[in-house]
């Protein structure tokens, strides 16, 4: 029994949204009123111990979090403080390719890269610096991407894209014979 | 249990019978091995490792082994055997970097056992990736400020060529069709036509050899019709709407020009 | 001093990675030799209460786990997309390669491996297990991987992968063995 609300504090510990006691029943192959006790044995136990911990419920659902008071208030410190981390190289690359050849959706910028990058996108759009632009006509319809005025501000772009930097030897090439020259290579690199 | 893949039973048009004596006939050149489809052994073979419970790496590795032997042997009786590119392979030399390359990868099949060993010892470790749940919602993140140069960089590295292969590479360096045929496509999505010419000018000879193909795929999959008003003329490619046997013609015609044309 | 072992364990447990002593120690607003003794209370308080998870050192950081047996497994049931499921022997010997030559692109892994790891090399990404690392400068200017904390955390690597056992040397007498295989080998049909 006592091995149950262990169980459920490493669910709780794990998970990464909120549980539902059906959730939990299932994960620790236990049956819900089980379940019940051992959620009001965990609370009581990290109560008892001034765990840094607590036990809380949010719309039916159960999950820990930083207890009131200091443990709280060092958590938030703690978030606050999370380093700025500049862009990545992969996330450079990405916004590079939408910067370029905007709009372009996810299929085409990881078969130019060479590499799914789902979670760069996301990430980038996460930071604000690329939003959505409709979509393609191509296989899918997938969605387009395009940078936002917040990319053009972080890159000092005060006349937007067309301030986009050269390309060194590709001068005279447009969006289209960019991502033409683009292609052939991802294909070379196969 | 897993049989030697020598007792395999084929039944090809030109052979009926073992693998082995198949192998024994390719030898005393008793039978061509230009009229052996090596495809279907393998099929053969596919078709019994399916019937078997467990595979047997070694009668396996066996197969592999004797496969690759045929189809050296084929290629080579296939190939203009003119060629000096093929004899100046010394099998000596082959054999010892294959040698050696197998011997690194060895370590590394070493390092991946220790690997497996840790995490054994490891024991099963589960955690969080990623903030918890309830956590306070981070500040919306300060992005420090960039240089639009940092995007050119990048642009510009993605559009760094492959190295041209050096002449320790004996093989000559190919062109994909594939990259012709998306942009044939892409071409035809904005436009109704275009010319072929136009758009391989400037072109490698290789390079023009590689869109051709990628054209024929086009013209095989009907999704382009070709046009080429007279031998060595232009050749006009319009998107598909029908296709059919004037279509066929019409590539024959364009194949044999383009065959004069190359000669 | 009880409520420092209490924030500590909050800040363990929000944290999206492990965190050093530094960084306990500024979030918590205290010196690093109280977070020292701070952190080995709560190894004690935690394995005293049978507790579902258990205080872990990976890297010379702090982070929190489920603690083994029913809670481990039971987290694990609840994780659809573990790093650690299904480490297939490519895989293995795909993380070997990255663990030992990083950062490392994908056409010399396929070269080492002597089959195409695009595959492999995708599925190490989602786990988590590995991430990108730039491009290098070599033929075709290939992504380059390196392995995460979270590959430190599945293999219980306290120093980092600099705690990995050493690669093997180059051995002359395989490589001849291996030669003299081969032509074996080509001798059978001769």
């Amino acid at each position: 029994m006592s091995d149950l609300v262990a169980v459920v504090e490493a669910l709780l510990f794990v998970a990464a949204e909120p549980l539902s006691r059906g959730d939990l029943a299932v994960a620790a192959e236990a049956d819900e009123t089980a379940i019940d006790r051992a959620l009001e044995e965990l609370q009581d136990r990290l109560a008892g111990r001034r765990s840094g911990v607590v036990l809380d419920r949010v719309s039916g659902r159960y999950g820990l979090r930083a207890a009131a008071g200091p443990p709280a208030e060092a958590a938030s410190r703690l978030q606050d403080r999370m380093p700025e981390r500049g862009l990545s190289a992969a996330a450079l690359e990405t916004l590079a390719v939408i910067a370029y050849l905007q709009p372009v959706g996810r299929p085409e910028i990881s078969r130019i890269r060479g590499v799914s990058s789902d979670a760069v996108v996301q990430g980038l759009i996460e930071r604000g610096l690329i939003d959505e632009a409709g979509r393609g006509d191509s296989l899918g319809a997938p969605i387009l991407y395009r940078t936002t005025g917040t990319f053009d501000r972080v890159f000092g772009l005060e006349g937007g894209t067309a301030g986009l930097a050269p390309l060194a030897g590709h001068d005279d090439a447009d969006a289209d014979a960019l991502r033409d020259r683009l292609h052939e290579l991802a294909a070379l690199r196969d | 249990m897993s049989r030697s893949a020598l007792d395999l039973d084929l039944d090809l048009d030109a052979f009926s019978g073992p693998f082995d004596l198949l192998l024994a006939l390719v030898l005393r050149s008793e039978l061509e091995l230009v009229e052996v489809p090596v495809l279907e052994i393998v099929l053969a073979y596919l078709g019994r490792l399916e019937e078997e419970q467990a595979i047997d790496l070694e009668a396996v590795s066996e197969f592999l082994v004797l496969v690759a032997a045929l189809c050296e042997l084929k290629s080579r009786l296939l190939v203009d055997a003119d060629d000096d590119e093929l004899e100046e392979v010394d099998a000596d030399e082959a054999a010892a970097e294959l040698a050696a390359r197998l011997a690194e990868y060895q370590r590394f099949k070493q390092a991946a056992a220790g690997l497996a060993e840790r995490k054994l010892a490891a024991g099963l470790r589960v955690f969080r990736a990623g903030r918890a749940p309830l956590a306070p919602p981070r500040p919306p993140a300060e992005l420090v400020e960039e240089q639009p140069a940092r995007l050119a960089e990048a642009m510009l590295l993605l559009l760094e060529p492959p190295a041209v292969l050096g002449e320790v590479v004996i093989r000559g360096r190919t062109v994909p069709v594939r990259p012709f045929v998306d942009r044939f496509r892409r071409l035809l999505r904005t436009r109704a036509s275009f010319t072929f010419d136009e758009e391989v000018r400037g072109l490698s000879v290789a390079e023009h050899a590689a869109a051709f193909v990628a054209l024929l795929e086009l013209v095989k999959r009907e999704e382009v019709q070709v046009r080429q008003a007279s031998l060595f003329g232009e050749i006009g490619v319009t998107r598909s709407r029908v296709a059919g046997l004037v279509l066929r013609a019409t590539v024959e015609n364009v194949v044999a020009g383009d065959r004069e044309a190359v000669a």
